[in-house]
């Protein structure tokens, strides 16, 4: 078990960006004073927007922006699986596929082949060190992991994220159909 | 060959549509006079003023006292019948049909130029379809930019051939049919060459207007700018009506 | 009006042509007997390319795009040639039931090509069908139109190795 | 013409082979041809061709795994059964011919006292492998197209129509819609054009019935149709036969062609007010065109895709006129029920399925062949009586009737009574009349693949469900058997089964989840299992 939260009577929210475009994180931003309203409430205790390194062992919720691409976002999605309360598929990336899953259609070595050779000038090579390895379809989180709530948009607004939070903080459950769509 | 066969006597009949009374000429289907009612039943393939196609389900609705359903956009209407149109079961189905939708083609919202303006879009909106649960085939379709005017993307497809329709009965080019069966169905135009390529398209845009989806679009818009207009239609049935 | 469309000359000096066209005559280059015309172009060619499709078309009097549609319909049109030698596995179910699975795989090893597919010297294409009715035969194959029953992989490809 | 003219004709026809005391028939049905029955026919020809002896094509005489199957008859003793010989080769014809009316061949005998034989009651068989089918003369002197001469000189249509209410026939096809209804609904409308459709586009894997029958017995199909345009007020009517039975095609062709000249086809036929015209229209291939919609989507030269109904085409079909479609089977039983009466007909079989119904016996079962048996015949008799149960001393497991609309019964449900409404109870139907029968080494999931398979590759595209619901399911089902799925997988393919039931346009894609549903109900723990081996 980890150490205690300090405030135990915050929501304790996780977030991860795989494979999209940050957008969705962007968004979460755009929630401007809200922000601070929110902090009241939540404490976000692993993000790219903060600075801790691991993912808790306990968390309330979690939220997940991006396609499952490689086998980090794998396994990723698949601890955020097993330390969330509740999973959170934040944006069309996670939902869908959206754009990541484009490259389905081509086959996984011409993909490389286009992004480390055909379109570098200096010393094409594949990286063998330090970059996860490309699965060979792009899928969205429920592929992989059971989702709890599904928010798309490209990205979701942030009147539609301040929306879900609040009726998850408030103990409902949320319909972000009625704010968001794909694509939106 | 054959002359069509003459048509019979109509006569007013009345009926409920979700519990409301309603009365219409017995030979209105119920998605005309639920439409005339501001009653919203969805479908893709049926549009008024071409022909009836049924075949994207989701307009299908419940006759109280059979267990089965039926189509609103062939079936007419009768004395007496109890018609649901927004049941639960009926939800359910229309969910599933649109994801089975979603996931046979690639309609990636986001980058789409019809995105906002898409019916297939909204009506997943409508029905709270938040996400697919099937696998997402993702086979590569190809994008056909041939013609000058528009454009074909088929993997925005959804095989509602009313730019068939269209085309064949309204225009009366019939440059538009589909190829294949099952899956593997694909729109095309003429012999399955390139649109720009047509002897018989006549460049009207009709198809363009009717496409549900971003499948047919102009050429020269970008994501979110491609919006249909529809008017032409109900003007044109009514002109040839009245001649 | 007199916009009746004049019957097409045959796209080349083709004997084969004239069976078509007798085909279509017989049915009064009526519209309706598209299905018929198109077997007509495929029992003269052995397929059916777009040539002969504009060809029907154009006699019928019929939109290109709604031949080629019928066209792909149909399982038993090809757009395709076929080789020389046909072997048609039947893939219903008694056959299912009694090996044909193998039967293709048999194929495949022997000869490298799977359903649909003609080996490269056009020798042999290989198709699967859906029940060719000689269930008590089961697992039965067509070879150049004739049924050969109670089939084994290596008795097929035996056969097969037999064909010119 | 009247009755007492073809009672005439009939004996005219019988004397022109009077002294022929013995008959041998060769089974040329395509099954037998298979088998080699044309060298065999050719022999025995050959040889045997004389005034007492008379060597004679026949269709099918129902054991086709046997075959190619002769039989030697007495043409005295026509309730006799004949001696029947079994997987003949040419070089048999010297001692076959030489046995006439001897002792026969033992060496060769097929016994003809197996219940595959003495069990059957044969009404739309009764001359399959009897008479020539290419023979007018034969069928005539068979009794052949009295029915069609008495409907047309001593009963009104009103009157046929109400023999075959009365007979209770329902549509062999697979519905079982009452034939005398469907009948009744094409007569009421409006005198117009109206169309006969025989739908022989048989399509079910693994039913070869239709078959069958037409290379055995075409005029009384031809004879069927032309009661039923009398009884409707029809005076075209199309054949319309799948591309794939080439024999069959032939063979109504050619019935079609003599009957003509013989004047019970065409104008004015046998001298009456009544002219009725058959044209054949091939099949190129679709499962779907089986659907009557779809079929006649197809005779309009069209993509074989289904529309909705109503309306029905018995209101608006071919061309949009009125048009009644029966399978060939259904027709097959017109001419005796009119000859014999509809109460003759009701007494055969149970309450609510009457008259016997032709089966094709398939898969992993001793006797594959052809068998017609009484309905209400129980399964069990069916496959372990008739058909001679399972070879190779292995279990039964399931048997499959409906093709891929169907399903598959275990076991513990032979002892029910074969008939529409009992088979449709266990989640199965009747459908045309193929039965696969299958031993313990088969697997339920891989055949419930198999069946979903084929129904995703025959879905016309046209509807959603069935053409995105099918492949959704088929990949489901492909992810269980080959042991990766996991529960939530079972209940989305469950959830699609009933959407796709639900939601199809036509009876294609509503019976598709059939086979799935049937195994799932009866094999549920292969399912379970393939799941268990993908925990691990």
């Amino acid at each position: 078990m980890s150490a205690p939260a300090k405030n135990p009577a915050k929501i304790r929210v996780a977030t991860a960006w795989l494979d999209g475009c940050s957008g969705c994180h962007m968004s979460f931003l755009d929630l401007d004073e809200r922000l601070i309203e929110l902090a009241r409430q939540i404490e976000i205790v692993y993000s790219p927007l903060v600075d801790t390194k691991t993912l808790p062992e306990q968390v309330d919720i979690g939220i997940l922006e991006g396609a499952i691409s490689n086998e980090d976002d794998l396994a990723r999605a698949q601890e955020f699986r097993r330390r969330c309360k509740r999973l959170i598929s934040l944006g069309d990336c996670a939902v869908t596929g959206n754009v990541p899953a484009l490259r389905n259609h081509f086959k996984l070595a011409d993909v490389i082949d286009r992004a480390y050779r055909e379109t570098v000038t200096l010393h094409p090579q594949l990286p063998t060190r330090d970059v996860p390895a490309l699965r060979e379809t792009v899928i969205p989180v429920h592929a992989a992991v059971a989702v709890d709530l599904f928010i798309p948009g490209c990205p979701p607004s942030a009147e539609t994220i301040w929306h879900v939070l609040g009726e998850l903080l408030a103990g409902r459950t949320p319909r972000p159909s009625d704010l968001t769509r794909f694509g939106a | 060959m054959p002359i069509p066969a003459p048509p019979t006597n109509v006569r007013v009949v009345t009926f409920q549509i979700d519990g409301r009374d309603y009365s219409a000429r017995e030979d209105e289907t119920i998605i005309e006079v639920a439409r005339e009612n501001g009653i919203p039943i969805p479908s893709l393939c049926y549009l008024e003023g071409l022909s009836t196609w049924g075949a994207c389900r989701l307009c299908l609705v419940e006759l109280a006292g059979s267990p089965r359903l039926v189509a609103a956009c062939a079936t007419q209407v009768a004395e007496g019948l109890q018609i649901y149109t927004d049941t639960p079961r009926l939800q359910r189905y229309r969910r599933t049909i649109l994801e089975l939708l979603f996931a046979e083609r690639n309609h990636v919202c986001s980058v789409c130029v019809s995105n906002g303006h898409c019916e297939l879009q909204a009506l997943a909106q409508r029905y709270g379809l938040d996400h697919v649960r099937v696998p997402y085939r993702h086979v590569a379709y190809e994008v056909d930019a041939s013609h000058e005017m528009f454009r074909v993307d088929h993997n925005r497809c959804i095989l509602c051939t009313r730019c068939v329709r269209v085309c064949d009965e309204v225009e009366g080019a019939h440059t538009w049919d589909v190829m294949g069966r099952g899956s593997d169905c694909r729109v095309i135009t003429d012999m399955n060459r390139p649109w720009g390529a047509s002897d018989t398209c006549t460049s009207c845009g009709k198809c363009v207007q009717v496409c549900p989806t971003g499948a047919l679009v102009k050429q020269g818009t970008s994501v979110g700018e491609m919006t249909k207009d529809l008017h032409f239609l109900p003007y044109i049935t009514r002109r040839r009506h009245n001649r | 009006m007199a916009l009746q469309q004049t019957k097409p000359a045959p796209p080349d000096a083709d004997k084969r042509w004239k069976l078509v066209n007798a085909a279509m005559r017989r049915n009064g280059y009526a519209g309706h007997a598209l299905i018929e015309a198109l077997h007509a172009v495929q029992d003269a060619f052995g397929y059916l390319d777009e040539t002969s499709l504009r060809f029907v078309a154009e006699s019928l009097d019929l939109p290109p795009s709604k031949v080629y549609g019928v066209a792909t319909f149909y399982h038993l049109f090809t757009l395709k040639p076929k080789g020389r030698h046909a072997c048609v596995v039947c893939t219903g179910t008694a056959c299912y039931i009694k090996g044909a699975g193998g039967l293709i795989e048999g194929v495949e090893q022997g000869f490298g090509v799977v359903p649909g597919e003609t080996t490269p010297d056009d020798r042999l294409s290989v198709l699967t069908a859906r029940c060719v009715g000689a269930c008590g035969l089961a697992p039965a194959v067509v070879l150049d139109g004739a049924v050969l029953g109670k089939q084994t992989p290596d008795a097929l490809v035996a056969e097969l190795n037999r064909l010119e | 013409m009247h009755l007492d003219d073809m009672f005439e004709r009939a004996e005219e026809y019988r004397a022109e082979s009077a002294g022929v005391e013995h008959e041998v028939r060769v089974c040329m049905a395509a099954s037998c041809q298979s088998s080699g029955a044309q060298p065999v026919f050719a022999a025995l020809s050959e040889g045997g061709q004389g005034d007492a002896c008379r060597v004679k094509a026949v269709g099918c005489m129902g054991l086709c795994s046997a075959g190619p199957l002769v039989a030697v008859a007495e043409v005295a003793a026509p309730n006799e059964a004949p001696v029947l010989y079994r997987d003949v080769r040419a070089a048999d014809a010297p001692d076959i011919l030489a046995s006439v009316g001897r002792q026969p061949v033992e060496r060769l005998r097929c016994p003809t006292d197996q219940p595959f034989f003495t069990r059957q009651q044969r009404i739309v068989l009764a001359n399959a492998g009897i008479i020539d089918p290419d023979s007018f003369k034969g069928y005539v002197a068979a009794g052949g197209y009295f029915a069609l001469i008495q409907a047309l000189t001593e009963m009104t249509p009103a009157e046929v129509v109400q023999e075959v209410t009365k007979s209770g026939l329902r549509g062999r096809g697979g519905g079982g819609y009452p034939t005398g209804l469907k009948w009744s609904t094409v007569a009421k409308m409006p005198p117009g054009q109206k169309y006969v459709i025989c739908n022989a586009d048989e399509g079910d894997p693994g039913a070869f019935m239709d078959r069958a029958v037409l290379e055995s017995d075409p005029h009384r199909i031809l004879e069927g149709m032309a009661i039923a345009a009398y009884a409707v007020g029809a005076n075209k009517g199309y054949v319309y036969v799948r591309a794939e039975y080439p024999l069959a095609v032939e063979r109504i062709a050619t019935a079609i062609r003599k009957a003509k000249r013989a004047g019970f086809m065409g104008n004015r036929i046998a001298e009456t007010q009544f002219s009725f015209d058959v044209e054949i229209r091939l099949g190129a291939g679709a499962f779907v065109c089986g659907e009557e919609t779809a079929l006649m989507a197809s005779i309009e030269g069209l993509r074989g895709q289904p529309r909705p109904r109503p309306p029905y085409p018995a209101q608006a079909g071919l061309w949009g006129y009125p048009t009644l479609i029966n399978n060939v089977e259904t027709y097959a039983n017109i001419a005796p029920i009119i000859r014999e009466g509809g109460d003759w007909f009701a007494d055969i079989g149970t309450e609510r399925s009457k008259g016997t119904k032709v089966f094709a016996l398939a898969g992993t079962i001793r006797n594959t062949g052809l068998i017609e048996v009484p309905m209400g015949t129980t399964l069990r008799d069916i496959i372990e009586v008739i058909g001679g149960g399972i070879p190779g001393g292995k279990a039964f497991k399931a048997v499959q009737t409906g093709g891929p609309s169907g399903g598959c019964l275990p076991a513990a449900m032979l002892d029910i009574p074969v008939d529409y409404d009992s088979l449709r109870e266990l989640g199965t139907i009747m459908g045309s009349g193929g039965m696969i029968i299958m031993d313990e080494t088969s697997s339920m999931v891989d055949v419930a693949r198999y069946f979903m398979e084929f129904c995703m590759s025959e879905s016309c595209g046209k509807c959603v469900p069935c053409r995105a619901g099918t492949l959704q399911m088929h990949g489901l089902l492909d992810k269980i058997a080959k042991a990766r799925g996991s529960a939530q997988d079972l209940a989305l393919l469950e959830e699609l089964c009933d959407m796709v039931q639900a939601t199809s346009l036509c009876g294609l894609g509503q019976t598709a989840p059939n086979p799935v549903l049937s195994t799932l109900r009866y094999f549920r723990e292969e399912y379970e299992e393939r799941l268990a081996a993908a925990q691990v």
